[in-house]
């Protein structure tokens, strides 16, 4: 399995914000995207994700299901959460697990992950910024997906938290799988290969 | 006692005023005994009030 | 109302807990007897025995406006004093006073089928009643889209307050209204003096109607303390669990 | 459970629950209906003769103002991507948030119409009528007005944008279901090519307005 760009760019309200990023990533490989502020790695990963045109360049992901999109087999953790306040912790988990993979997953494995099983009835507007994002790391895990997009995964967590989802992207590859990160720190994978987005 | 004509009338308001009030009355006691069972299974994890550091941990 | 030695809603819940049976039966007890002497009660010499209407019909108009009128109060609780029950009062006031609307429109319009030959005529004061009830309808949704609470409550003793100003205002516009267009001949209802026979059933079924008021906003005032203490209860959990973890 | 289903069950959660504007839409419509009498006068020779009318625009009024936020919440919170990366089209996705939606705001208003035919003296028949041609003309409501609530999201505008996009657009649903319930109520025109054309009229939306909303999404979102 690999995900190659080539000679990708990206174009925005009339500005390139950046071109000519040619990168590839194989099956139980991570990349994390590094750059400055505006360099336009959040552009990438939500590019990668179909959730933005590409100007120019071509992205293919080669050995995946052959009737899937790119964007269907990828997790997009974006700044957001995607939770609604008036569902219940498992209620909003179930629902992803649901719209974005295998139906009949079972929920209490994911939520055990990143230590939520115990609030598992409680409605998400009761939780923390924290608890909101570990929530939102969850569906990673309910839903099988191959392709990782994280974007400032560790924001708002603690550094335990940290800890815990460096294990849940070691297992991820272990599995075989693939992540991009786009961050400014180090996330805790030793072997992460890096990708400088620069503009113009 | 005799109701007249429009029996059916006046019937059909003692009805639906009792039927509004059985409901507003229903309402009332089905969420009283849900709020009870709630803070029941609360207090059966160990959740207590206002004892946010003070009380000890039961996990 | 006793406001101040009522401030610990724990000593709130423990009083309700003991009142609440005697409320009750006492209403039992009052609606038992108005609904005797309305059996044995004559009938209007016009309008027959639909009169026996009127027993419902009256006593809920009253109380729908009463209820606002404890919801003011609350609201006055609220933003004026902060007094930790008359959030709780308010909210648990709104969907009885509703109820009771609905009841006074509804009785109202199977009054008004034998007397004026359809269920709805635009008669000023059931047009007023008709508006209170969608401004209780706008209190409720209130409270309904508001998650939070204490902004919740803040902002339906705003609602409250500037519809009990505006009540009056309504009730006049829609009378001048009413007159303004001259409708068919309408059936006045109950005249300048009230037979004993009829107005003593009628004030016996105010009162049943009143105590049944109490007796549910207290009770309903019992769950909505009950939900609160779920919600921080809740926020605990959530909390605790937090800290449990470092 | 599919990926269809568990979203149309989970908007209706959302809708039903604390927050959610289940009945908003039906309690709008008794109040723009309330309103009526007090700008016309308390006639009610007038009213019943203007009731479908009257009827038929406040639930226009009702159905596409409660789908101002049908898109937007979801924009909000980051849940909006996610749908867009679902292993169904998002085309899919539109229409089963539209079902929910109307399932839990247009179905209510069909179910109170009776009683606010009531006050407007239009006769009990004539109420069914009435009710059957909501009943056949809200769907098309709901999918028309997904496009502007597509098109309105992604321009960042919330509101009276919505209105003023889509209303032109229900023109016809308004004209063939006045049109159907007055010939069921007063005749001489036959009730059926009317009501026919409305159920085309909603079977088409309910093609043209998830495809047209979902274009609008993908190429609106950047």
């Amino acid at each position: 399995m690999q995900l190659t760009g080539d000679n990708l760019t990206c174009q925005r309200g009339g500005r390139t914000v950046f071109s000519g990023l040619n990168f590839s990533l194989s099956g139980g490989e991570a990349m994390m995207v590094t750059g400055r502020n505006g360099a336009g790695k959040s552009s990438l990963l939500r590019m990668i994700a179909g959730l933005i045109c590409i100007s120019a360049g071509r992205l293919d992901l080669s050995g995946g299901e052959p009737d899937a999109t790119l964007a269907g087999q990828a997790h997009y953790l974006g700044h957001q959460d995607a939770l609604k306040p008036s569902l219940s912790v498992s209620e909003n988990l179930r629902f992803w697990a649901d719209f974005l993979g295998n139906s009949d997953a079972t929920l209490e494995p994911a939520l055990a992950a990143v230590d939520l099983a115990p609030l598992a009835d409680l409605p998400a507007a009761y939780l923390s910024a924290g608890q909101r994002r570990r929530l939102s790391i969850a569906r990673l895990i309910a839903a099988k997906r191959p392709l990782w997009l994280l974007d400032e995964p560790t924001s708002a967590l603690d550094v335990q938290s940290q800890d815990r989802l460096a294990g849940l992207m070691r297992d991820h590859l272990a599995g075989g799988g693939m992540i991009m990160a786009a961050t400014h720190g180090p996330i805790g994978l030793e072997r992460a290969r890096e990708l400088k987005v620069s503009p113009e | 006692m005799n109701l007249g004509p429009h029996a059916d009338f006046i019937i059909a308001s003692y009805a639906v005023t009792v039927f509004v009030i059985g409901s507003l009355i229903a309402w009332i006691v089905l969420d009283y005994s849900a709020q009870r069972r709630i803070l029941g299974n609360l207090e059966d994890q160990g959740v207590t009030r206002r004892s946010r550091r003070t009380g000890k941990d039961e996990r | 109302m006793p406001i101040i030695d009522l401030a610990n809603p724990t000593r709130f819940l423990s009083i309700v807990n003991r009142v609440l049976p005697w409320l009750a039966a006492a209403t039992v007890l009052v609606f038992a007897f108005g609904l005797a002497r309305i059996m044995n009660a004559p009938d209007d010499y016009q309008q027959g025995a639909t009169v026996k209407i009127m027993y419902l019909h009256v006593p809920a108009a009253w109380l729908s406006m009463m209820c606002w009128g404890v919801m003011t109060v609350a609201a006055l609780g609220t933003l004026v004093w902060r007094h930790p029950l008359s959030d709780v009062a308010g909210k648990a006031a709104a969907p009885i006073g509703a109820a009771f609307t609905f009841i006074c429109l509804i009785t109202g319009s199977l009054w008004g089928r034998p007397t004026w030959g359809t269920y709805w005529v635009w008669d000023a004061r059931l047009t007023s009643m008709l508006v209170l009830f969608l401004l209780y309808l706008g209190v409720l949704a209130l409270y309904w889209t508001a998650e939070d609470p204490g902004r919740g409550s803040r902002a339906a003793a705003i609602l409250a307050l500037v519809g009990a100003i505006n009540i009056p205002i309504i009730k006049f516009s829609v009378e001048y209204w009413n007159t303004l267009h001259q409708p068919a001949s309408l059936f006045r209802r109950g005249g300048s003096a009230i037979d004993p026979s009829i107005l003593i059933p009628l004030l016996v079924m105010a009162g049943g109607f009143t105590l049944l008021f109490f007796t549910l906003h207290f009770a309903a005032m019992r769950n909505e303390i009950l939900r609160r203490r779920v919600r921080s209860m809740r926020l605990i959990q959530a909390q605790e669990l937090a800290e449990a973890r470092t | 459970m599919s990926a269809f289903t568990s979203l149309l069950l989970r908007d209706m959660r959302i809708a039903v629950r604390v927050g959610g504007g289940a009945l908003m839409g039906a309690l709008f419509f008794l109040i723009v209906v309330t309103m009526m009498p007090f700008a016309i006068g308390p006639d009610l020779g007038l009213l019943a003769r203007i009731g479908p009318a009257i009827l038929w625009l406040g639930a226009l009024l009702a159905s596409l103002l409660a789908l101002d936020r049908l898109f937007a919440n979801d924009h909000d919170d980051g849940s909006l991507d996610l749908l867009m990366m679902g292993s169904m089209p998002l085309e899919l996705a539109v229409a089963a948030k539209a079902i929910a939606h109307w399932l839990t705001t247009c179905l209510p208003l069909v179910v109170i119409t009776p009683v606010l035919g009531l006050m407007l003296n239009v006769e009990m028949h004539a109420m069914g009528w009435v009710s059957l041609t909501l009943l056949a003309g809200t769907p098309a409501l709901t999918f028309i007005g997904l496009i502007g609530a597509a098109l309105s999201v992604t321009l960042r505008r919330g509101g009276l944008l919505l209105a003023v996009l889509v209303l032109p657009l229900t023109v016809p649903v308004l004209i063939f279901g006045v049109a159907a319930a007055n010939a069921a109520i007063v005749g001489p025109a036959p009730f059926g090519p009317p009501f026919t054309i409305l159920c085309a009229l909603s079977l088409a939306s309910f093609v043209l307005g998830p495809v047209a909303a979902a274009a609008a999404l993908r190429h609106g979102l950047e």
